[in-house]
């Protein structure tokens, strides 16, 4: 146990944190769910890798930096910290780049890889069907091999900001006789295909945060666009999966950034933590538990370095992180009172409304990328081996 | 002693109960949510027609003089049909400070009289609210102003408005310079203070009837909606948590309907008795509101899945007429005093 | 909506009232889970029951006095607030009693209730074996019919202070080939009978607070002790394990009182309450908590009084008043520290170690009379209506 | 930066592991902590064999000098086996206690050298406990007075001994006579206080121990059990129940380890995370009781299924070396100061 950083450690925050204070967009950038903040987020995430820091765990010919995980957690701690935007691309540089690190061929790493760390390219996933949630395996759209090709009929939902995005990943069935998990193929489209409609789906804030993605007969390239074997999409699909639920989707320094607001907002209002003296109670919480998050993913990290591989624990760090998330958000609310139902457009809003947005968004924490209850399963079943219902 | 209602009021929220039912099927009401005064003409009109305005306005000025325990079975039918706060402030707070007033008062008698035939619409500014909801529907506002009761008319108030997360709900920041024209009452200390009660039960008769309504479509959603071969309702995890709505809801209803009756008789304990209420009755929407968007998944998550409408006034009402801190602070103040009648011969007031 | 008591009522109330203060023991009975205090508990019974407050509900010819259940609820507050000694015949006289009333014959009225009552006979329930838990309906102990009588052999577990007590009732399979909700008998058994034998449980508190019952071809006569239709013993049981989940077993003035003792412990403590503001908020929650179960009692017994039945809200009755009490010693216990873990026989333990007892028997509440899972699994399914799995 | 233990820790982890394994089956734990002293002369002999005794005992007094992250890994381990609390008290507690004092004090080193052999059993009076565990198993006792270390044998101390819930502790109100002759130390305030802080972190591995085998003991018991012709372990209800204390487990278990690192290492944030740790640690064991009795059922309320000997230690240990309320304050202070190093950059204090 070294709990010091390196000189290089030290020497690579004191550049980001550097960078960060003079690049960081004074004003915050317009919401990445309309067309204008989305471009926007490209142009600082272009900026970003620019700088070299856009992807700083990919290896450099790919874009990256090859930073280690301990100096990822470094880079996390000071973006948060300094409050740089959220990151627009993490469907294509989380959950895609990791898949194609593993699977792809060397050429779709070199076509593909540099244009997501760069957001030349932004990519929405195709995982949901209207009847495959939870149930992923449910997947019916089709995509039929037709000599170089595979033609797609299908519909995808919950595809976040395709409406503004360059392509889509998923998994689509191409053995038509297959069932549940085999059959499925992983496979990669551009949205501007002929065939592709995209029907905006509007989020409980009211702006356009996901779509319904239509493919009628539409046609891609198997040697370019499939990844990994046909019919062997489930176990690529699964990889990226335990990537989305795993350490790198929710990075500790966000919640310990939440945290540490809610610390400031609480001490900002010490009329209201007279009348509800409970409320200390919550607010360390919450930092208790942002911290806890944060050392469980140092001691992780070490022992990734050592050659461990993480299982069912990603599926407690999704539930960890999403009821965290919510409790520092209801917390807030509690706090701001009759001030916390303000959108950001009132005069009034506390904080540019940002906790009502934040307290929204961690509504879907629990339901997303595997609801807590499928999560809470699989603990019990993988981790502790309960026995199957 | 019998804590039930009797069939006249039971047959009147039936009523009430069948008529929106009838008039707000899904789509009117989120039309009505989505339209700027979160209420239509027609259907005020049509609220008009079935005595809802005049519910408690005295019979002398055309009212059916009828009492908070009425009203507490009608409060959760607003929420569980999510009407507009502007109804609820004008025909029950509003009306209820306006009763209270000394008789004889040409003002009272004429806003009283507007009221019940539902040509005048009162928003209420009580310091416990920072802002005014729904100032721009309204065309009379009371106002406070050190323990005197002012009535100002709308265009006499100036108000900047703010926008809330429930897109009924306006907000109004006013300023007011009161003057002794407008004055209603020297001494209105008592009537604000029982105000600020009948505020916080309002809210919580609707805070119960969306709690009500988000278990039902929850209960609807997951009894349809199919993953892994079978309706998510049969899940037990999906069981428990509507079950923990349920029972909240369950629980909190009691509460409800005996704050009602403290207000109703001037009973001492009414402070405690209309927190206790807001406090179980917000507890349950809040918790709806998270289970049931737990339950929808990510479709709770859609503008498109009337869920929000619900959740979000839920969210909204939780801090209206007094936030948790506030109620909690006043349940506090009660039970731990000395002479705190607590205990179990306490239940009711002796 | 009438919130005053009658004159009657009122009464009543002083009368009780007085009884008690006259006639409450001044100190603590020793505890009935030990041969001396179920004596002692016995002895108190049979003064209640000779002032006609031991059922008071009961009819005046059975040993009762006749009330409402406005009267009953008056009557377990003025208990409650005396802090008079536990009921210690609870398994007789609120399981069995009601339901003789309802399924018994006249004969078999006349000979058992009025020994209820007083306390003469005290009772033991035989639901649970082994392998029969929270799936009551995987009944084994068998009764055949030989005769005039029926013959039992198997085994009964749980049965409360069944070391202790005269007479059993429970469940017993009579038709040999039924499975599981059919061909079950509802028999009394005198535990005297030749062929039992009881082998204590020790509870958590380290006394024999239950126990295992032997059955060994233990021979009763059907016509004495046959409760309802021979085969049709599940009906009659479900009856019984309504009133036990529902409104009799725990009455609000139980938790009432606890609640208020938590207050007065919250309020004889402030160097406590300083270092732990969030107490504030526990306690004034489980005043609240016990204030809402009492008022949703008058209000059930209010409806009652129309003419209402009592469906699965007894489920939620008991998830609420399980979860309440341990709420309730739960906050005891944080506002103890240290002091908490002291036994009743340690010098220094706070008020004779009851908050300790009461901790643990709360331990049980969320168990007993049906899983807290088991409850919400009914009130999901047929009080909400969702699908069965 | 690395955040694991090394090779040498986790070997030295599996060894006491197989040891207390093979020597503590659950007959064997229970009979010990049935008897009056709570653990039996043969098994501690063994012990102090195995070098547990002895693990922070200075070199120079004949132990193995290791610090407090080479515990954080074992105290876990005594938690899982019920070991009484006088072993942790004597050969973490107070030998961290003694290994501070300046050298060459012969009574700091005969007691240490007594510690490492296995001969000398020392209870710890600290203020923050209001009685003193198992002084009846102690040979001698470590006393603050004012601010001073006091080193008292068993028989200068008078004690009245009350029972706990917990059968293996019993808990002694002192009553004592400091004399010059039984000064260790005059300034011994910043030792009580780092001997606060390593008690609490040594309850705080119990606790965790504590949470893991009542988790094991439940799953085991879930997945044999069978109720409606499945094992109890297969309903959905019983499974979240379990997972959620696996998840307290898993997210506390860094807590302790980071309080270890620095209470060994004297960094300023020792307060802080040995305050974080006990809550966090026995967080998870509250939890572990709650919901291990409720997989047992009727069977997790007897005194003869094992779980009682855990769920009792853990609600005993919850108080011991600081109740919830004095950790939460020490927390808020931290947190909520001024210059309070909290946010992304101070995961670990620069």
């Amino acid at each position: 146990m070294q709990l010091t950083y390196t000189a290089e450690q030290n020497n690579f925050r004191a550049e980001v944190r550097a960078w960060l204070k003079k690049n960081t967009p004074k004003k915050p950038l317009v919401s990445y769910d309309t067309r204008e903040g989305f471009e926007q987020h490209r142009e600082w995430e272009c900026k970003l890798y620019d700088a070299r820091l856009s992807m700083v765990i990919w290896p450099e010919h790919l874009g990256g930096r090859g930073c280690d995980l301990i100096e990822w957690l470094i880079f996390e701690e000071e973006y948060y910290a300094a409050g740089a935007p959220m990151r627009v691309n993490q469907n294509g540089q989380l959950l895609l780049g990791p898949t194609l690190m593993e699977f792809g061929t060397e050429e779709q790493k070199r076509r593909f890889l540099p244009r997501i760390a760069s957001s030349e390219d932004m990519w929405a996933q195709g995982w949901s069907e209207p009847n495959a949630g939870s149930d992923m395996a449910a997947i019916r759209s089709r995509a039929v091999r037709d000599g170089d090709d595979f033609v797609i009929n299908g519909q995808k939902t919950w595809s976040t900001r395709a409406i503004f995005a360059d392509w889509i990943f998923g998994l689509f069935r191409s053995d038509p006789e297959s069932k549940r998990h085999h059959g499925l193929s992983y496979l990669l489209v551009p949205l501007d295909t002929p065939g592709v409609t995209i029907r905006p789906i509007k989020a409980l804030n009211g702006k356009e945060a996901f779509a319904e993605v239509f493919f009628d007969d539409v046609r891609v390239p198997a040697a370019e666009n499939l990844v990994g074997e046909e019919g062997k999409g489930w176990q690529v699909a699964m990889a990226t999966a335990g990537f989305e639920r795993g350490l790198l989707l929710r990075s500790p320094a966000r919640f310990q950034q939440t945290a540490k607001r809610l610390i400031e907002l609480y001490k900002a209002n010490p009329e209201v933590a007279e009348r509800d003296p409970g409320l200390r109670d919550a607010v360390i919480e919450g930092w208790m538990g942002a911290q806890a998050y944060a050392q469980a993913a140092y001691h992780t990290v070490g022992l990734v370095n050592k050659g461990a591989k993480i299982g069912a624990e990603a599926s407690i760090n999704k539930v960890v992180w999403s009821e965290l998330d919510l409790k520092l958000h209801e917390t807030a609310m509690r706090i701001l009172g009759a001030r916390g139902e303000l959108r950001g457009s009132a005069r009034e809003a506390v904080d540019g409304g940002s906790w009502l947005e934040g307290f929204l968004f961690a509504q879907a924490g629990p339901i997303y990328a595997g609801t807590n209850e499928i999560q809470r399963n699989i603990v019990a079943e993988r981790m502790l081996g309960l026995p199957r219902a | 002693m019998d804590f039930t209602f009797n069939e006249d009021q039971l047959a009147f929220r039936e009523a009430i109960s069948r008529f929106l039912a009838a008039e707000l099927p899904p789509e009117v009401l989120r039309k009505n949510w989505e339209t700027e005064d979160g209420c239509s003409r027609e259907l005020h009109r049509k609220m008009v027609e079935q005595g809802l305005t005049g519910l408690s306005v005295p019979e002398a000025q055309g009212g059916l003089e009828m009492d908070d325990t009425a009203w507490v079975l009608l409060t959760p039918l607003l929420g569980y049909y999510a009407i507009a706060d502007s109804v609820v402030d004008t025909a029950y707070t509003a009306t209820g400070l306006l009763s209270a007033l000394p008789e004889g008062d040409h003002r009272r008698e004429e806003l009283l009289t507007g009221i019940a035939g539902g040509d005048v619409g009162v928003a209420v500014a009580h310091q416990v609210n920072p802002l005014v909801v729904d100032m721009d529907l309204a065309d009379v506002v009371l106002v406070e102003f050190e323990g005197e009761i002012h009535a100002l008319n709308q265009e006499a108030v100036s108000y900047e408005c703010n926008t809330s997360i429930d897109s009924s709900r306006r907000l109004g920041r006013i300023s007011v310079q009161p003057a002794p024209e407008s004055r209603l009452l020297e001494n209105g200390r008592d009537i604000w203070a029982e105000t600020l009660n009948r505020g916080a039960v309002g809210v919580a008769g609707q805070a119960l009837g969306l709690a009500q309504r988000m278990l039902d479509m929850s209960v609807e959603y997951a009894s349809q909606r199919q993953q892994f071969g079978k309706p998510v309702g049969s899940f037990q995890a999906v069981k428990h948590h509507l079950a923990d709505v349920a029972e909240k809801i369950e629980f909190a209803k009691p509460v409800l309907y005996r704050a009602a009756h403290a207000l109703a008789n001037n009973e001492r304990g009414s402070d405690l008795y209309s927190s206790h209420a807001k406090l179980a009755c917000c507890e349950a929407a809040w918790l709806a509101a998270r289970h049931g968007i737990q339950v929808y998944g990510a479709m709770g998550y859609t503008w498109e899945a009337d869920l929000q409408i619900f959740m979000k006034r839920a969210w909204a009402l939780d801090s209206y007429w007094g936030d948790r801190a506030f109620h909690k602070s006043r349940v506090a103040e009660a039970v731990l005093a000395d002479d705190a009648l607590i205990g179990p011969q306490h239940t009711f007031e002796e």
